[in-house]
């Protein structure tokens, strides 16, 4: 029932100018979310902001969120204008304000990711059809690549239409554990057969659990998952939005700043993304979305 | 004194009253009893977890990491500027609804618990529907952290003011109405000066509290101490927990001694 | 001139306060009235400035009826009735100047009395009264660092600056030691004496009522037992206004049983 | 009199605030503001946008939380309960460790100062800690689950209950105290006959309302992965259900009522 | 036999509470302290059971020094002497039985008091002792239900349930109306006969002091300034002890800048 309201909620939204080019706000403000499915976290953008506000002669503001219900929120009534978020994030700010996606991140030569199934090495575990009444692991129900896409792909796999009849009927029980790095110490101490996690968790908790790439072994992978996004709100204007995207891409070929980039937040480049390659992503949500479990 | 001796009867509870506690008897005791056995933990295991983890956190936490210092002081001052300026707010918007809240001001019990449920109702909005809401009017930034705390306090402190003005010394008041004062200056001059130690030492001590609510600052992107919490969480990284554990305790000790050296100058 | 015509009070649920109470008090006397405890005495007082509402009868100061007064008539009326308190109802916190000047509350516009902006002539009072009650050198301390009988004067002090014209005064002396009591005793009735203020007071003790008053009413579960000077009161009076019975029985009860 | 009062002279009238008290309260004043000032210009240089349309904003944000779905109350029932549960068990525990560590940290009862100085100290470290950091540490310590959940509600609540308590405890009326004393009786006889019927109603006034605090705080704990009601509520604003999350806040909303209220009971019937 | 000598005492903060006091109490004395407010009588009376403890001199209760007297040594001196205070110093929220109890704490394990087992005998006491201030009706009402007077008989009760051999009691009615102060002198006065105890009461009251006592000791300044019988009081003792100085001096300076 969201997306009927879609329409007159952008159009009521307060916007500057009712120009039809787009606005061109005076401080451009980012907003970066930063995705629970990546090994190490950013905690500012600052940097970042003041690369921008050179190659675009306007004042750039980044904030650091660790929510993105806020950040979508936030572009829908125009306070941010340029958001770093994760898939699903985007996906939900697409339907609700259409947010345009413009690029996104490269990570390891790749524009997406995958999700993996990580068991005990001695658990007997062998294939996907084994975890069926073993208990499950999960970080929460909101993770593209910790509960969304892993479900997606077993409900599919073994005929379940719903999430929930997944949790109860081929699961023998789920865990819902707050994080990637929890599910997978909830396997490794026997709270929990399987868990499913970004790829790799387990570097994360390697200084903990020295032992852990050995002690987990991955089951399988899911399918891709595009990375995280740069999207821009509707009304900014076009002239600008292409502006920022050169801007972007021209960091590919800036030594120094591609270092900043994977030394904070992972990326190694930085490419075009269009809305289309996110389909997957909405396809995933639209399954869940009426009938998550509470 | 040696001689016997009865006791009268205890004089017996009305029935009513007896019922009623033991009503009440029955429903706590059932009530503990239901707790313990329905909730789902694992004693054994949690302390077996302990034991095991004591070693990969605990060293950690005590070994700050220093180089991280610069970064938390200036997060800690930036969480310092928020929290002063949202409690202040909030000192001032709770000063009306604590009127509206206390029984002996406003006269009429409806109005009292209009404002008592008013400021439940505040009390019981999460922070994170507040963060969102204040990210929606002011954009992500620090004053949208300020505007958060600031209702987010808001409903504490006028709970907390109601009850001091519900315990005022009415004599007062009583004096000045029979000097011929009106509401207004028995309100100045009989009620404020009884309550304003009070309100300022309570407000005082929310700017502390507030210092430590730092989750909902990470939402706004305030960029507070709360950022800094989640991500060291989200990367386990215990030793700069460790780091942001010690300057939220310096920081809020210090605030802690100097406002009870003013409570005690003011008081 | 204070008069009670049938007065009758009963409280909401149901005590009697007062009951078919007729006095007459003229202006400049010196009344105190005596009584045991819930004899009546704060509620007759009280009627006077409308802290209590007597439920019938009438009740004229200077000729008006007070008991349908309400809003700025009932603030006029206290204004020109000022009242001593037992516990001194001082606001503890405030300095002893601003306490006295609270007396003029009633003679200041609410906007001036905010902002603290008394009038020239008004602080003159109020410093002036301080002074009658010997305690000006206290101006700026807080009212809680002075002793009980410095208290009860400051509050004598507010009552002068409010230059009423009734003073009222519910058991001035209770909370002072008897050197200080007097003391106290004899501030009221000298002001009683300089300015002619008509002057109630309530006391417990028997000997000081007979050293001060003028006129003594006694009064027994809120009727009046006696009303006269103090040259009628024989021993026997007070009996009968401390009821002989209770002394008497309650001793004996507590003979018998040991 | 009256001709005296014709008389004054501005020498007779005196400041209504001797000019030491009127310099620190202006001095105070004129810091506060000044801080509140730079506060104020300090968080909104980031604001980008201005307070145009923020009331508009809001509203269309908040719209979209109505009308609440009654059709999650089933669901929802099942975490509340087991955040009323964390709460209990939490709030009992905090009560019953309180009572040690209060009295110690009372200066009128505990008379060895060292001890009431490291009471104090303790207890004042211990409430500087943000549940969320306690919760974070608990999770690392005790794996996920309510265990740890619990725990951060204890320590969070103790460091609370136990000041506010002391606190009153140093407010009792010690003449019954010293009556005792004067009969012969032992320190702990004082305790338990002259203070603990004093204190008894401030202590379950204040378990209550620390109980009202424990239900709340587990919306945050649910987020880093502690149990309770926060994680549904969480994970319905992360689908965007906000009508969902409204119902939640709703039954949080009348949980917290109906705390406070059989709290007020309990307390009337106390005094 | 309480025997003060050479007593001297000084406050931490540099007060002189007494001064060189030399007195001897007999058994089965009933001796009234009077003295103006901060004489030094509350400060009299707490030493002998070292609710403050001298600074110089020797204290001997029964031919012990009790200055050196320490944790049950204390306890036991504590446990003989029984005290009464101005304002009852009862539990108010418990009954008034309990109340009474307390008064065994000391004779009490302390196991024992934690569970309110207490012997039987002593409930029996406690139940005697109420019924002979006469006050046994009250049992289980709690203290504060009760009126000032009763409260104070409570509290006579509590002493008398811990048989002590000496009573002291601080000002027991400076907070009670004339009859009801009457009426608690004469129970004070009544077990002093019967039970043969040493009573050692502080007064403001004089006509009370005269009253009741067998002798009268007057306190100024930490000092004793009298020391005899009832007999031998004439109105000028009074005048010594309470000092013409301050109520003369005080109204003078009153009355000179009116
Ligand atoms: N607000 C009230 N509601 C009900 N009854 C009241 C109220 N105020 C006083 N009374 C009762 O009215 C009676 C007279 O009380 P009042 O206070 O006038 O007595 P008093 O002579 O002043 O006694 P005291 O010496 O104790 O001050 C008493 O029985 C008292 O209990
Ligand atoms: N704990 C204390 N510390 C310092 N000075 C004290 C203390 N207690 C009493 N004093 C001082 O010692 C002096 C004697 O006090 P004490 O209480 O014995 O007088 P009192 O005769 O009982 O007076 P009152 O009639 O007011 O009870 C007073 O000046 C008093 O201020
Ligand atoms: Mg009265
Ligand atoms: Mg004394």
């Amino acid at each position: 029932d969201n997306s009927t309201n879609d329409s007159e909620e952008t159009e009521n939204t307060e916007s500057g100018s009712g120009d039809s080019e787009g606005t061109v706000p005076d401080t451009i403000v980012m907003g970066f979310v930063p995705s629970q499915d990546s090994d190490t976290i950013a905690e500012t953008v600052e940097p970042l902001a003041e690369r921008l506000s050179e190659e675009l002669g306007v004042e750039v503001q980044g904030n650091v969120m660790t929510n993105y219900n806020a950040l979508v929120e936030a572009m829908g009534s125009n306070q941010v204008h340029i958001g770093f978020i994760p898939a699903f994030g985007y996906v939900l700010a697409n339907e609700q304000y259409d947010v345009e996606v413009i690029l996104k991140s490269i990570r390891h030569g790749s524009g997406t990711y995958k999700a993996q199934y990580i068991v005990r090495a001695d658990s007997g575990i062998e294939s996907l059809a084994d975890l069926e009444g073993k208990t499950w692991a999960y970080g929460d129900q909101g993770s593209t690549s910790g509960y969304l896409f892993p479900a997606s792909q077993l409900m599919e796999e073994f005929g379940y239409n719903t999430a929930a009849e997944l949790e109860s009927d081929f699961f023998g029980g789920t865990l819902q554990t707050g994080g990637h790095d929890n599910s997978a110490i909830a396997v490794l101490e026997g709270d929990a057969d399987v868990a499913t996690t970004f790829d790799d968790v387990r570097t994360t908790l390697e200084e903990e659990y020295p032992t852990i790439m050995d002690d987990l072994v991955v089951l399988d992978y899911t399918d891709e998952i595009p990375n995280d996004t740069i999207s821009v709100t509707k009304e900014l204007d076009d002239e600008l939005v292409q502006k920022i995207k050169d801007a972007f891409l021209s960091f590919n070929e800036d030594e120094e700043m591609i270092k900043i980039m994977n030394d904070v937040y992972n990326w190694d480049a930085i490419d075009e993304a269009s809305d289309e390659e996110y389909q997957v992503v909405k396809d995933t949500y639209q399954k869940f979305k009426d009938n998550i479990e509470l | 004194m040696e001689k016997e001796f009865t006791l009268p009867p205890k004089p017996k509870n009305s029935t009513f009253k007896l019922i009623r506690n033991i009503v009440i008897t029955v429903l706590v005791i059932a009530l503990y009893v239901w707790t313990f056995t329905s909730i789902d933990i694992d004693w054994g295991r949690a302390i077996e977890r302990a034991a095991n983890n004591f070693q990969r956190v605990i060293p950690q936490l005590f070994s700050p990491d220093w180089s991280a210092t610069g970064k938390v002081a200036l997060s800690m001052l930036e969480t310092v500027f928020i929290a002063f300026a949202g409690s202040l707010m909030a000192a001032i918007l709770a000063v009306p609804l604590a009127f509206l809240a206390a029984r002996n001001m406003m006269g009429g019990v409806i109005i009292s618990t209009i404002g008592k449920w008013i400021l439940s109702a505040v009390r019981a909005f999460p922070d994170i529907i507040l963060a969102i809401l204040f990210v929606v009017a002011v954009g992500p930034n620090a004053f949208a952290g300020v505007l958060a705390i600031a209702i987010g306090s808001t409903g504490m402190l006028g709970k907390m003011f109601a009850e001091i003005l519900e315990g005022i010394d009415m004599n007062v008041v009583e004096a000045m109405e029979a000097s011929g004062a009106n509401k207004i200056q028995i309100l100045f001059h009989g009620v404020l000066p009884q309550i304003t130690p009070e309100f300022l030492s309570y407000a005082i001590y929310r700017f502390e509290v507030d210092i430590r609510a730092s989750s909902i600052l990470g939402i706004v992107g305030a960029g507070g101490i709360g950022t800094l919490i989640i991500f060291a969480s989200n990367n386990r990284n215990w030793s700069e927990m460790g780091t942001i554990l010690l300057a939220i305790i310096l920081v809020v000790t210090v605030i802690d001694f100097a406002s009870a050296r003013i409570r005690r100058k003011i008081v | 001139m204070i008069q009670f015509k049938d007065v009758d009070l009963v409280y909401p649920n149901g005590t009697v306060g007062l009951k078919n109470v007729n006095l007459t008090i003229n202006d400049g006397e010196f009344v105190v009235v005596v009584g045991l405890s819930g004899a009546g005495k704060s509620t007759l007082i009280r009627s006077i400035n409308r802290l209590v509402t007597p439920t019938s009868g009438e009740l004229l100061v200077d000729n008006e009826d007070i008991l349908k007064y309400r809003g700025s008539d009932l603030r006029k009326l206290r204004t020109k009735t000022g009242m001593i308190f037992q516990n001194y109802n001082l606001v503890k916190r405030s300095s002893v100047i601003k306490n006295v000047l609270a007396g003029r509350l009633g003679h200041t516009g609410t906007l001036r009395s905010i902002f603290n902006a008394y009038k020239k002539e008004d602080v003159g009072l109020a410093y002036e009264s301080l002074k009658r009650v010997n305690i000006a050198e206290k101006i700026y301390n807080r009212a809680d660092e002075l002793s009980g009988g410095q208290q009860q004067r400051v509050s004598i002090a507010r009552v002068l600056t409010q230059q009423p014209k009734y003073i009222l005064a519910d058991e001035p002396v209770a909370s002072l030691d008897p050197p200080t009591s007097h003391q106290v005793m004899t501030y009221l009735r000298k002001i009683n004496k300089e300015d002619n203020l008509t002057t109630i007071v309530n006391l417990h003790f028997i000997d000081m009522a007979m050293e001060y008053a003028d006129r003594i009413i006694g009064m027994r579960a809120g009727e009046v037992v006696f009303d006269g000077p103090v040259s009628e009161v024989t021993e026997k009076t007070f009996e009968e206004i401390y009821g002989r019975s209770i002394r008497e029985d309650d001793l004996r009860g507590g003979a018998d049983q040991s | 009199m009256t001709n005296e009062k014709k008389t004054i002279t501005n020498r007779d009238v005196p400041a209504i605030y001797p000019v030491k008290t009127k310099i620190q309260v202006s001095v105070i004043f004129f810091v506060v503001l000044a801080i509140y000032l730079t506060s104020m210009t300090w968080t909104q240089s980031q604001m980008a946008g201005g307070f145009t349309g923020a009331l508009g904003n809001m509203f269309n944000v908040m719209v979209k939380f109505f009308p609440p779905n009654t059709a999650v109350i089933p669901a929802v029932w099942g975490p509340m309960v087991e955040t009323i549960q964390m709460a209990i068990i939490a709030t009992t525990v905090a009560a019953i460790l309180t009572v040690p560590l209060a009295l110690l940290a009372a200066e009128n009862v505990t008379t060895n100062k060292p001890l009431y100085l490291i009471t104090r100290t303790f207890l004042n470290i211990l409430r500087t800690i943000p549940d969320l950091v306690l919760a974070v540490i608990f999770v690392g310590l005790f794996g996920i689950g309510l265990f740890p959940g619990i725990l951060a509600l204890i320590i969070f609540s103790l460091g609370i209950l136990a000041k506010l308590i002391s606190e009153t405890i140093e407010a009792v009326d010690m003449n019954p105290m010293e009556a005792m004393r004067a009969s012969g009786a032992n320190v702990f006889q004082m305790i338990w006959y002259a203070l603990i019927p004093q204190v008894l109603p401030q202590y379950v006034s204040l378990v209550l309302y620390v109980f009202e605090i424990n239900i709340r705080a587990s919306v945050v704990l649910g987020l880093v992965g502690a149990g309770g009601i926060g994680l549904i509520l969480n994970q319905q604003l992360g689908f965007y259900n906000y009508p969902n999350a409204m119902m939640i806040i709703i039954i949080i909303f009348i949980v917290v009522i109906a705390i406070e209220y059989i709290s007020t009971k309990i307390r009337e019937a106390l005094i």
